[in-house]
């Protein structure tokens, strides 16, 4: 906590800001659409900010997050449907589960070069999803096969993790968003994290300094499914209904890591901020464009990837860091006193 | 037992065509470091290619060989140099290229989606000469465009392993492959090789689109399962490794079609993931991968 | 007793011998210099030493324990920390940051490294780079971070690993008395060089290998002076016309 | 100039944002109809054909004045592409009604989509028309909002075992043994469940029960399987691609049975019968319509569609054209936009004759859980036809083509 006071007084200023807005933007927007959309975005910024563990912190280019996710909405969906137990527990244990996995996958391929996890991840990505396409029932447990599961109706109510309103939606996932943060800043700020960066950038010269990098990207893969499972299960209450192809598939796998790449990964606010982007441009043109040139809109979002990766690799976060620099810190900073300037330059 | 026969030798001429696919990831791979995830952008690029050449002159499917291969070669060699390179050099000192990773998937999504608005979502089907034409052995039935296929991967496995070890190019690639640094060192121009890998990964890719034309229909997203099947294939047979890719397609393909004759064809999907799982697990390299290379 | 005893140690790459038998004693508190011409197998000696890959065959006992075959990271917690020849710094990363990854070795706590860290920085004359990203530094900088960061696991053994190549002669001079500084504060040093002038300069005692065998051992003026040495150096026809 | 590039970008996206859920009403002569359809993706080939049927239904009615009790209200289109994805249509059916305020919304084709976002339109009281999307459960839940023109899966699957039961009667051939392939996708699979209890009822052995992945780049090892297995009739449910897999391999393989019965969807997709060709020759499929169906009006309203659009109508296609008709009827009869009223009329209303004579019967009449009661099935029976394949209506037998006699079962090849 004390770290977090230590941050220069503007970041934090411009953080309980944005926070703040956050906070009463349901206040302004009313339009369930539009809270439906951006509860949509705190919840790829939320998955995206899960992946970060792995994806941003170790180097590694995971491609199959979906299979976490999804472990994590058909565990609390299934215990939920068969034995009638809250989604809040079932949460729990669909991400104790996706972490499992993870563990298990990341054993052998974390040690090898990345391209091997990259692609084992989307094989079990794709492995996960045929496995549940393919089981209609284990025991008393109704998987549902191809067709997923629509999730029983209940009224207003907090066990069942079920709202009228769309509210309490965007308050838990805006909670759970930063609770992320708070874990990744934290993650970023201690051993573990300085460990992972290392072995992420020079695994071998991290291997000297007496870091046994496999193990903290073990960590970092645990850690991160376990969050992915949490994420799954809000999903599955916010749609009610899952469905293997969208919520097992590869697409959901790749938009979370584009909106990484776009944002800026192994940072805290590019999954935010990619999310922010990506999402509204992915909705957007498929809403104007989709409709007129099939395609079309497709053709705009791989645009954008290639366009920004070749102008801006580490992400938009550094375009955006400079701008708000210019915009704020510095005005801020000359109001603040005559040395204003010069120690904003200093905190960065 | 006939049937599993049957299936055997399906299996392994329909696996040589995928492992021709996977030819052309792995030499990207193996010389860049870098999964191109448009390599079934790229395929269908030169299915479309095959299938107009065959539509618009009628002739023997086979005769696209000579114009869809250096056309796709050229394809992939000006995509690496306009659109991978720059990246690429922004990336230098970065042991995993992930940018580059996931441009290529930016410029699957551009290909796949610009076919969908050019040609549309209909399947098309081009009708050949060799389209249909079967062998007929003890009731067992084998295609001939496939039988064709498999000798035409064969031959182009051959010649490709041959290449890299003997021709002048072929060797400057395995240098750069080996280690970038000390290559460039020797004088190898690195971006010159780059753009050559991407462009013989590519010809690969429009080696199999003109296989795969007479006994297979186009659209837009027909590279995704070949795609799939691809990185599933690299990774058996050792990432970067050619003999590997094919034995490798061989297997998946004998997988695909025994396998199906003992359990249901949707299981042989999973059995495909478990064997992939299972190699990475026992040994990681793959079956021909080298162990410096992970 | 040494702190490093290496036994007859063999490392072969599918059929090439690249160390034959070699065997070596280090003294606690030392300088030891490794010399020999390129590709005699000195690299390959020191990387089975700091774990990178396991000697073929031959023992390597460190402060009591046998550390052949052991991980990287396992050696570097028992107090043998290397450095690399083409340096690895974290490039993203600032100076402090690299200086830190070392320094949590032996601390939790993010302060503690950070104070570690930093009066490592300040005793290899870098804490004004330390907010600088590493891939900014130059060589000589960048070689000064590669010790920096080892030196922040406070090792009992360091091993350099021509921490001098690629340096221009005056950069060379400006090397050598950190390295004796460090050796100063009870750290035992191995280094292999090929500079032959700065090693003799430091080191208390030399081995010579070539085509992966020890061929000579001793005090830094013996060594020169031995014949193998000098036909390893530059050639036979030199020997008869040196006498 | 570069701040300029670094501004440019988030304000272009928040105008476009803000542009998108602007406070637009619907001005009062329009009745808005949402229409969320997968026009990319796996689904994009018969999402486009249902978008064109809309918009070539909703242009003959607008420019025949609309609707006349609304003082000559126009029809609107908005479409909004599906993806094939649930999560998409869910969110386009929020933006849909919340944002475009859409009066009616029609989708989605694919069953899996369809379900979860027919109930957000349960949710808002939005009247939702779904001319095809088979899944039983989608007018199984209660709903009051949700109108199926389309048969249910279960009655297709039903409607296939009497066909060749009235087959056997007619052609006095003994079947025994039928085989099932199909696609492991929700449609495939609820069709296979309804197919192996009607085949336990009427006393067929099952040789081969056999789902396979629809995105499948070889379909070699199924038709081994199958061909082993000696079937007398194959049944099969398939998407287009696929189904052109299947057909093509089956030929070539030489796979001898006495007919395959497939359940429209890639079977009927006009891309199917220009890739399979003539190894689609006698080959039954089950739709909702065919083209030499005997209807007033059908040969003009196809042949003006195949000018507009370069193929025929389909099942699907005149599923979506109709429905624009029955939306119609319905806001004449409601003399309202409003959805309430609207939903009311739907409930009540049978709406016959005129293009929805079209259909392969009379009148569209929805029971209480929404689904059409009329609807009914035909199959059709693949024949060469100079260079292209035509598609003959053989059953019921009341509809069955002037002069043809179906060929039963199909010679060996």
């Amino acid at each position: 906590m004390k770290q977090l006071l230590n941050q220069n007084p503007k970041i934090l200023l411009i953080s309980a800001l944005l926070l703040g807005a956050l906070f009463i933007l349901p206040l302004v927007v009313t339009s369930p659409a539009l809270m439906q959309i951006f509860i949509l975005i705190i919840l790829y910024a939320y998955f995206t900010s899960t992946w970060n563990f792995v994806g941003g912190f170790a180097g590694v280019l995971p491609l199959g997050h979906s299979a976490f996710i999804g472990i994590g909405a058909y565990t609390s969906t299934v215990l939920f449907q068969t034995f009638g137990i809250s989604p809040w527990l079932g949460m729990i244990v669909g991400g104790l589960l996706a972490a499992m996995m993870g563990v298990v996958i990341g054993l052998p391929t974390l040690k090898l070069r990345g391209a091997y996890f990259a692609l084992a991840t989307i094989a079990v990505g794709e492995g996960v999803r045929v496995l549940v396409e393919n089981v209609k029932q284990v025991g008393p447990l109704m998987i549902n096969g191809p067709s997923g599961i629509s999730i029983k109706l209940t009224e207003n109510s907090f066990s069942a993790f079920q709202f009228d309103s769309k509210l309490p939606y965007y308050y838990i996932i805006l909670a759970m968003l930063l609770i992320v943060l708070l874990l990744t800043y934290f993650m970023m700020n201690s051993k573990i994290g300085y460990y992972l960066a290392a072995g992420g950038e020079e695994p071998e010269a991290a291997e000297a300094l007496g870091i046994k990098v496999s193990r903290y990207r073990l960590i970092a893969m645990a850690i991160s499914c376990f969050l992915a499972g949490l994420g799954g299960t809000f999903y599955a209450q916010l749609m009610l209904y899952i469905y293997p192809k969208s919520i097992l598939g590869l697409d959901l796998s790749f938009e979370i890591a584009f909106i990484a790449l776009i944002g800026g990964r192994g940072t805290i606010l590019g999954p935010v901020l990619g999310a922010l982007l990506l999402r509204p441009v992915s909705e957007l043109t498929r809403i104007y464009f989709g409709s007129m040139l099939p395609g079309l809109h497709l053709v705009i979002f791989g645009l954008i990837l290639i366009v920004v990766m070749r102008y801006y690799p580490k992400g938009l976060v550094e375009p955006v860091k400079i701008l708000l620099n210019k915009l704020f810190i510095n005005r801020l900073g000359k109001q603040g006193g005559p040395d204003g300037t010069d120690s904003a330059e200093k905190a960065d | 037992m006939l049937g599993i026969i049957e299936a055997l030798i399906n299996g392994i001429l329909m696996g040589s065509i995928y492992g021709l696919t996977a030819v052309g990831l792995t030499l990207i791979f193996g010389v860049m470091k870098v999964i191109n995830f448009a390599h079934g952008s790229i395929l269908m690029v030169g299915m479309f290619a095959a299938y107009w050449f065959v539509i618009l002159t009628g002739w023997n499917p086979y005769f696209a060989i000579p114009v869809v291969v250096p056309l796709l070669f050229w394809f992939g060699y000006y995509m690496q140099s306009f659109i991978i390179k720059p990246i690429f050099e922004a990336e230098k000192d970065v042991r995993e290229p992930i940018t580059v990773i996931i441009v290529t998937t930016g410029i699957w999504y551009v290909l796949d989606n610009l076919a969908l608005m050019i040609f549309g979502a209909e399947f098309r089907v081009a009708k050949t000469s060799v389209t249909g034409q079967v062998f007929e052995f003890y009731e067992m039935y084998f295609l001939l465009p496939k039988v064709i296929g498999a000798g035409i991967t064969m031959v182009c496995g051959i010649y490709l392993y041959w290449f890299l070890k003997h021709s002048r190019m072929g060797k400057a690639i395995r240098a750069t492959s080996l280690d970038r640094e000390a290559a460039s060192l020797m004088g190898i121009k690195q971006a010159k090789i780059y753009n050559v890998a991407f462009g013989l990964g590519s010809a690969c890719c429009g080696m199999a689109a003109c296989v795969l034309i007479p006994f297979y229909y186009v659209y837009p997203t027909v590279g995704v399962p070949f795609d799939i099947k691809a990185f599933i294939i690299v990774v058996l047979g050792g990432l970067g490794s050619i003999p590997g890719a094919i034995l490798g397609g061989i297997i998946v393909g004998i997988i695909e079609n025994v396998g199906a004759q003992f359990m249901a064809a949707t299981w042989t999907e999973l059995l495909l993931y478990g064997v992939f799982l299972f190699v990475l697990l026992v040994k990681p390299s793959g079956l021909f991968g080298q162990k410096h290379d992970y | 007793m040494s702190l490093l005893e290496i036994t007859r140690v063999t490392k072969k790459f599918s059929g090439l011998i690249a160390v034959n038998e070699v065997s070596m004693n280090v003294e606690s508190g030392q300088i030891v210099g490794v010399i020999g011409p390129n590709g005699a197998g000195k690299t390959t000696l020191f990387n089975c030493i700091a774990g990178a890959f396991p000697p073929t065959s031959g023992s390597i006992v460190f402060d009591g324990k046998e550390i052949a075959g052991k991980k990287p990271y396992e050696i570097c917690r028992l107090g043998v920390t290397r450095t690399f020849q083409v340096v690895k710094p974290f490039a993203s990363k600032t100076v402090l940051y690299n200086t830190m990854v070392g320094a949590f070795a032996h601390t939790k706590h993010l302060h503690e490294a950070e104070r570690k860290a930093l009066e490592v920085l300040e005793f290899l004359e870098l804490g004004h780079k330390k907010d600088v990203v590493s891939k900014s530094l130059t060589l000589p900088e960048r070689k000064k971070l590669e010790l920096a960061r080892a030196l922040a696991t406070e090792p009992k053994l360091l091993l350099l690993d021509e921490v001098m190549a690629g340096l221009r002669p005056t950069e060379v001079t400006d090397m050598l008395p950190i390295i004796r500084k460090i050796n100063e504060t009870g750290v035992t040093i191995v280094i292999v060089e090929h500079i032959m002038q700065a090693i003799m300069s430091l080191s208390e005692k030399i081995y010579v290998v070539n085509f992966g065998k020890k061929i000579a051992e001793g005090d830094p003026h013996d060594v020169v002076a031995d014949v193998d040495v000098i036909k390893a150096y530059l050639g036979d026809e030199y020997v008869t016309t040196q006498h | 100039m570069k701040m300029f590039k670094q501004l440019v970008v988030p304000v272009v996206a928040l105008a476009m944002l803000a542009g998108s859920f602007g406070f637009a009403q619907a001005a009062p002569d329009t009745v808005k109809i949402g229409n969320i359809i997968p026009l990319s993706g796996p689904s994009a080939s018969v999402g486009i054909q249902g978008k064109q049927a809309r918009e070539m239904a909703v242009e003959e009615i607008n420019s025949a004045g609309g609707i006349k009790s609304l003082g000559g209200a126009k029809l609107e289109l908005l479409f909004a592409d599906s993806k094939g994805d649930p999560t998409v249509g869910v969110t386009e059916a929020e933006r849909m009604i919340n944002s475009e305020k859409v009066h009616l919304l029609t989708g989605c084709w694919n069953s899996a989509v369809t379900y979860p976002t027919t109930q957000v339109a349960e949710r808002y009281g939005i009247p939702f028309i779904v001319p095809v999307s088979v899944r039983d459960t989608i007018t199984e839940r209660g709903f009051k909002n949700v109108f199926r023109i389309a048969a249910k899966d279960g009655w297709w699957a039903k409607d296939q075992f009497v066909f060749l039961d009235d087959m056997k009667k007619e052609f006095n051939v003994d079947i025994k043994k039928v085989a099932f392939v199909y696609e492991n996708g929700d449609w495939g699979v609820g069709f296979a469940e309804k197919w192996v209890d009607l085949a336990k009822e009427r006393g067929y052995e099952v040789v081969l029960n056999e789902p396979y992945p629809s995105t499948a780049s070889d379909l070699t090892p199924v038709v081994i399987k199958l061909k082993r297995a000696k079937p007398d009739v194959v049944f099969m449910t398939s998407n287009a691609a696929d189904a052109i897999l299947l057909t093509n391999t089956m030929a070539e393989m030489k796979v001898n049975v006495k007919a395959i019965i497939s359940s429209g969807g890639g079977h009927a997709d006009p891309s199917f019968l220009a890739a399979a060709g003539q190894n689609a020759e006698y080959l039954f499929d089950i739709v909702e319509w065919e083209a030499d169906l005997n209807r007033p009006g059908l040969k003009e309203t196809n042949d003006k569609y195949k000018k507009l659009y370069g193929h025929n109508l389909n099942g699907e296609s005149v599923d979506a054209y109709a429905a624009m008709y029955v939306i119609k009827e319905a806001l004449e009869q409601a003399g309202s936009n409003d959805p309430e009223a609207l939903r009311k009329t739907l409930s009540e209303i049978q709406v016959c004759g005129g293009k929805v004579g079209l259909l392969a019967y009379d009148c569209i009449d929805f029971d209480e859980s929404g689904q059409n009661k009329n609807a009914s099935l035909v199959i059709v029976q693949t024949r060469t036809k100079g260079k292209e394949m035509d598609r003959i209506t053989v059953w019921p037998k009341n509809v069955r083509r002037a002069g043809y006699t179906p060929v039963f079962p199909q010679p060996e090849k």
